[in-house]
């Protein structure tokens, strides 16, 4: 509900120039990028300022400009690091975006099937990894595999609910359309379902677009290092263990970074796909 | 008489290999000398020491040298003040009659079960003077089953616990190597304190220090009831009969009594030993070199025979 | 005066059809929702092939709830509706009272969609699309989104849809409310040519009683819940009927015995 | 798309008895609840079976008679563990609940502070518990507090990502009558917003659900027991180093079946309040 | 015969108002939307207080943009709206061309939502409910949700959500489209009563001639996209108009000349 819309406050329709709508949009475009920066480097000068003030020694909590001196001086430790990590959450999720969406159409099916596999579906996203571990270690030979496994686990679920709760909220006058016209299941599903469940299937993924994060950052905790080389989460370990509290700091802010990228980037694409005809997407919308 | 309210974080859930601190709790050793102490028990994730760096806590249980070290290397001012194991407990178990009887043939084995600080520790170690390889590593969580599902494995362990759950449910006896007798003789069990602290309150560190000596005295060689019921109160999974097998072991391994704890008493330290492991940690690849040993222990509080006389009285 | 062509009938008259055979027929037709409204009690209509049968009734008679029951997108909780042919025509076309469109498509694509489901590529469909919208008047309009267009520009797409899928059987539920005069004139024109050239059967809903009578060959005036058909009516007006229709007296005696059966339909007034 | 009402296929008037309203209703209320149970028990036929089968050791993977017997056995030891990760997990929830929809209200509000804190809520998403919490262990002295932020940190999230995803999906005329009739900020929210987010939210609970059972286990892990007592987190960690495998896998099927309850509670809660409008609980959708 | 009154002025007449005391203006007011098209541009029209004022025009050119305008909901992209009490009245009510209702809410609670959001209560805006539930012919509905009901009664309880504002101004966006034509000449009356009671100003959009000319004191005929008016008819017929209107030869002249003037809005036909 922008103030200039509001029906209480019309401003003089002489006005209007200064926020014609393209000017609105460029204004926008240029919020959406300036506003986190400025919050975050706000909060970044609170971070240093207590710091300072309280005289906190590195090794409990270093300064932002320490941690971003380690971030350079390390980099020939922490950016590789950052790709490892990086290419196993990117794995993650693209693994659980093909298992969530393809168990959303096929749970959607019939109730039979449904009623079968959910429970199926929450008991494995509740089973903490840490305790399976131990079983998926024995089972399972190849160490990149038990990663992926671990980090999917933890990231399918939300893109599987959410996909669900989409097929099932398509409108149900195109649903008869569909049926009128003799439609097939594969015919529904791609023209009609699918496209009706993306905004929903769009927000799950932005939700697992950070857990594939996590979970690539616990899989490396619990599995030790992926196979693709050592990540942050080792980085962390080590830094920890090593009391170099500055490198663990400057891990974690990369992960992060890396996960406001994801984010970011997910949202960018969603309102692309969503553009011209969905609510959440549309400009003006409040 | 007031009590200075002191914490001591432990790096494991209550168990026998705490039983001196329990014990020294438990029969009001501590309170004895002016301390009132409160136990917090750590995990497998659990950080107890970032609470000492933070001044949350005043004692922290260590696990072996190389921690302090690390924290020298770092500049923390941190020291350890009593080292209440004179043997790091860790072993390597492996199946029987496969083959891997001997240390030497363990780096011939397919798969070491080591958790992550055993692999950032000892294990480099391994790698530097016997010739293990990374590639035999793989993670260990703190659950023995694939170790058991592969009997061409090693795994790490206390000698005080996983041997116990292998024989207990595993249903046979593991050969067992004992790293320290084959030359990591790290002190372990360390009491580490923040410089600050020391200087501030000697006499509360010379408290913890002492009645810590006479709770372990009292643990192995009298009574341990008292200890053990608050073990088995805070940690409702700890069973007697595992209690029962860890002090057994620490006994007859002499994890805690060994060596220089025999003539100083428990607890006791010498900075010829630290020295001498930290050249072959250097040597190892293991620790940064350069480090001011002397910045990381004071022997101000040990040495000192406390306990002796109670432990010879006990023993009669 | 139509009267007395004994071209009205009071009350149900399934089975007898005025010419042709029978290609749908409701039998004692009755639906009760779950909310418990019962739309419809005991409903006897036959359709003929080829007729343009117009139902009329107060809104909320059911007569939309007609048209679902004979597309098979709902069931009749009661009674029985028969197919000439044994079973439902595969190509029965519906125009929903709303226009139902797929808000992600462009109108070209939703005009496509049956077309699509049937397996018609893009290129094999694009004749039939053009026409369709060129007959509705939205070409300009084929690459707009629903959201862009007014109200009348979603219900002609809408109508485009169904135009273009040429069904043997024509289900259309008030289509041309939403439309000007003019435009619902030449559409109306249109649909007559279309039906005749085409073959087609149509059953349409409206509340113009004036349109009902300008279309169809026979009207089914229905009564307020529980919906019941009142009164049949034929018009017995020889196709091609020409705007020229619309003026004559025939045209305004006819319309005058569909608001007469109407109003008594709706208990008088 | 069940089967009686494609259009391909239309049955006999006349069969139409067999599956009227009322019965097809209680068809699908005890499909509901036979079907999970099936295919439960055929999945645990079948760990039986491979079991037995490989004449697998208890203490690799015992058999589910075995658990079973261990859960009556140890019920003692369990079900105070359940009784504490349970308190845990739905005090999480509850504050997942209050705080997710506090955050997506404000954040709503306006594009100004949407932009700034969005970021910030991705951060606390993504950051792994397990290496910032000697921090929170630093600054937070109530043991309880310690544990429930860990638990709200990995639940929050979907509910907030949800329910501004609904807040904004509000139909744009609903939105527009609302202006027109000088609806309040407030009054907007409360009459429009919230109901028309409410099938999101209730998507996003349902994934929260999950995710504070595996944030109370996490956080047990991370942080020591939970001043409610022990939970099952500590059960499963001393279980495993003591080779206690089958009251491992006693503690696993517990905190299974708590993810499993709760997941059916939500979702009957779920239908309950969508009854009557929204296409995702109507009956016969397919 | 219309013409010869005087009353029929062509092109834009803004400034010149029949009678009384103008409400709202918009001079020279165009609108373009993101998609490029130009729905409307020049738009001049004058509304006085009490007038009631038909638009009427092809589909698709921007009757309903045009109410939305003057409702505040949009900006013009040229021109200006100027209001005769210097701002926007607060109350105004809007019957938009689809129900707009809230699909969570029963048809009750849908109609008390203006008279909530003043902040009465379900008590004191009961009778006010009831009322206009009852005038639209749904007091047994007031339990349903929106998805229960027919389309018609969709609207119905659209137009009842208005009424039960009692609104300065009222703009109605085809309201009563989706009725028969008995309810709807019921509503008609309803309508005109009211407006004379309470002197209401109202803006309806309808695509019936015979509608508008009944219900007006004037009409504004607008041309196709982009959209502008064309002609403005006064409707010089005394108030209350009665159901004799309809039977009247005047009102067949009014609304041939509307027709016309349609018909040349839409170049000629
Ligand atoms: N899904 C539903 N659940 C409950 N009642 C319904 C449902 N659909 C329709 N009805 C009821 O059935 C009756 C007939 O509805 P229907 O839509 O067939 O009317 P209609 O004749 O098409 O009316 P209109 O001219 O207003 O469109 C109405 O009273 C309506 O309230
Ligand atoms: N949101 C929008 N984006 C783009 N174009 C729009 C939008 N809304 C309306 N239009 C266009 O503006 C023109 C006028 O639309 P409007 O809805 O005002 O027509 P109308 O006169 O109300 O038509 P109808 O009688 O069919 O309801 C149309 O050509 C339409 O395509
Ligand atoms: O603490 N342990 O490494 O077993
Ligand atoms: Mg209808
Ligand atoms: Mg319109």
């Amino acid at each position: 509900m922008s103030e200039d819309y509001s029906v209480a406050h019309i401003p003089r329709e002489g006005a209007r120039g200064l926020w014609s709508a393209p000017r609105r949009k460029a204004l926008d475009r240029a919020l959406r990028t300036i506003l986190p920066i400025l919050v975050i480097s706000g909060l970044v000068y609170l971070w240093d300022w207590t710091v300072k003030a309280n005289e906190i020694p590195p090794y409990i909590l270093p300064s932002p400009g320490l941690v971003l001196k380690t971030l350079v001086d390390e980099r020939a430790l922490l950016l590789p690091s950052l790709a490892t990590t990086l290419a196993v959450t990117l794995a993650a999720l693209a693994l659980a975006v093909i298992g969530g969406v393809f168990l959303a159409v096929v749970l959607t099916q019939s109730r039979v099937i449904e009623y079968s596999i959910f429970p199926i579906a929450v008991v494995v996203q509740v089973t903490p990894i840490v305790a399976v571990f131990p079983l998926i270690n024995i089972y399972i030979d190849n160490h990149l595999a038990k990663i992926l496994l671990c980090a999917w686990i933890i990231a399918f679920f939300p893109i599987l609910s959410n996909t669900t709760l989409g097929l099932m909220s398509a409108d149900r006058n195109l649903r008869d359309l569909y049926r009128l016209y003799g439609a097939s299941r594969w015919q529904t599903l791609r023209h009609l379902l699918l496209p009706a469940a993306l905004p929903y299937f769009l927000g799950g993924l932005r939700i697992s677009g950070g857990l594939a994060l996590v979970g690539a950052v616990v899989a490396e905790f619990v599995a030790g290092t992926s196979g693709f080389g050592s990540g942050l989460a080792t980085r962390i370990i080590e830094a920890g263990y090593q009391l170099k509290i500055p490198r663990l700091f400057a891990a974690l802010a990369l992960i992060s970074a890396t996960g406001v990228a994801i984010y970011v980037i997910l949202s960018i694409v969603s309102n692309r796909i969503l553009g011209r005809w969905h609510e959440s997407a549309m400009e003006g919308r409040r | 008489q007031d009590l200075t309210p002191v914490t001591f974080g432990t790096n494991w859930l209550p168990q026998a290999e705490h039983g001196g601190y329990y014990q020294a709790l438990a029969d009001g050793t501590y309170k004895e000398c002016g301390l009132d102490v409160t136990i917090a028990p750590g995990g497998p994730q659990v950080n107890n020491r970032a609470l000492l760096l933070a001044g949350k806590i005043q004692f922290h249980m260590g696990g072996n040298l190389l921690e302090v070290f690390n924290a020298a290397n770092e500049g923390i001012p941190l020291k350890i003040v009593a080292a209440h194991f004179q043997k790091e407990p860790q072993v390597i178990m492996t199946h029987p009659g496969e083959g891997f009887d001997t240390w030497e043939s363990l780096t011939e084995i397919p798969t070491l079960f080591i958790g992550e600080q055993g692999f950032q520790s000892y294990f480099q170690w391994m790698i530097d003077a016997y010739g293990f390889s990374v590639e035999q590593r793989k993670p260990y969580t703190f659950n023995p089953a694939p170790f058991l599902a592969d009997k061409k494995s090693g795994q790490q362990g206390y000698v005080t616990s996983e041997p116990f759950a292998v024989e207990q449910e595993g249903g046979f006896v593991p050969t067992i190597f004992l790293i320290a007798d084959y030359g990591f003789d790290t002190y372990a069990t360390t009491v580490e304190v923040m410089s600050k602290f020391i200087d501030a309150s000697p006499e509360a560190v010379q408290c913890f220090v002492d009645a810590s000596a006479l709770g372990w005295t009292k643990y192995l060689y009298g009574d341990p009831s008292a200890g053990n019921a608050m073990i088995l109160k805070a940690n409702p999974d700890m069973t007697q009969a595992q209690i029962d097998f860890s002090i057994e072991k620490m006994k007859e391994y002499g994890i805690v009594d060994s060596g220089e704890a025999l003539e100083q008493g428990i607890g006791a330290m010498s900075a010829e030993h630290i020295q001498g492991f930290y050249d072959k940690m250097v040597a190892a690849n293991v620790s940064p070199e350069g480090i001011d040993i002397s910045k990381t222990f004071t022997l101000d509080f040990v040495n000192k025979g406390v306990g002796l006389d109670l432990k010879a009285e006990l023993t009669k | 005066m139509v009267q007395s062509n004994g071209a009205v009938s009071r009350g149900g008259a399934a089975g007898t059809v005025p010419n042709g055979s029978t290609i749908v027929s409701l039998s004692g037709v009755g639906k009760k929702f779950e909310s418990g409204t019962v739309a419809l009690s005991d409903v006897d209509l036959c359709v003929a092939r080829g007729e343009f049968l117009s139902l009329l009734g107060p809104s909320g008679c059911g007569k939309s709830t007609v048209l679902r029951l004979i597309a098979g997108l709902d069931r009749p909780t009661t009674g029985r509706i028969a197919w000439g042919g044994e079973r439902r025509p595969r190509d029965i076309g519906f125009v929903f009272q709303e226009p139902t469109l797929m808000p992600w498509a462009r109108v070209y694509d939703n005009v496509w969609l049956p077309l699509r489901l049937k397996g018609m590529s893009a290129r094999e469909a694009e004749p039939r699309i053009v026409e369709a919208l060129e007959s509705v008047g939205l070409q300009d309009f084929h690459r707009a989104y629903p959201r862009e267009l007014s109200g009348g520009m979603k219900m002609r797409v809408s109508i485009a849809r169904a135009l273009a899928t040429d069904p043997t059987v024509l289900l259309m539920d008030e289509p041309f409310a939403a439309l000007d005069e003019i435009t619902r004139f030449k559409l109306n024109d249109d649909l007559l040519r279309l039906w005749k050239e085409r073959g087609w059967t149509i059953i349409f809903v409206t509340h113009s009683v004036f349109e009902s009578v300008y279309l169809s060959t026979r009207i089914a005036v229905m009564t307020s819940r529980p919906g019941r058909i009142a009164e049949e009516i034929a018009i017995d007006e020889p196709s091609p009927r020409s705007p020229n229709f619309r003026m004559s007296a025939h045209y305004a005696d006819f319309a005058r015995a569909t608001s007469d059966a109407l109003s008594r339909a709706m208990g008088g007034a």
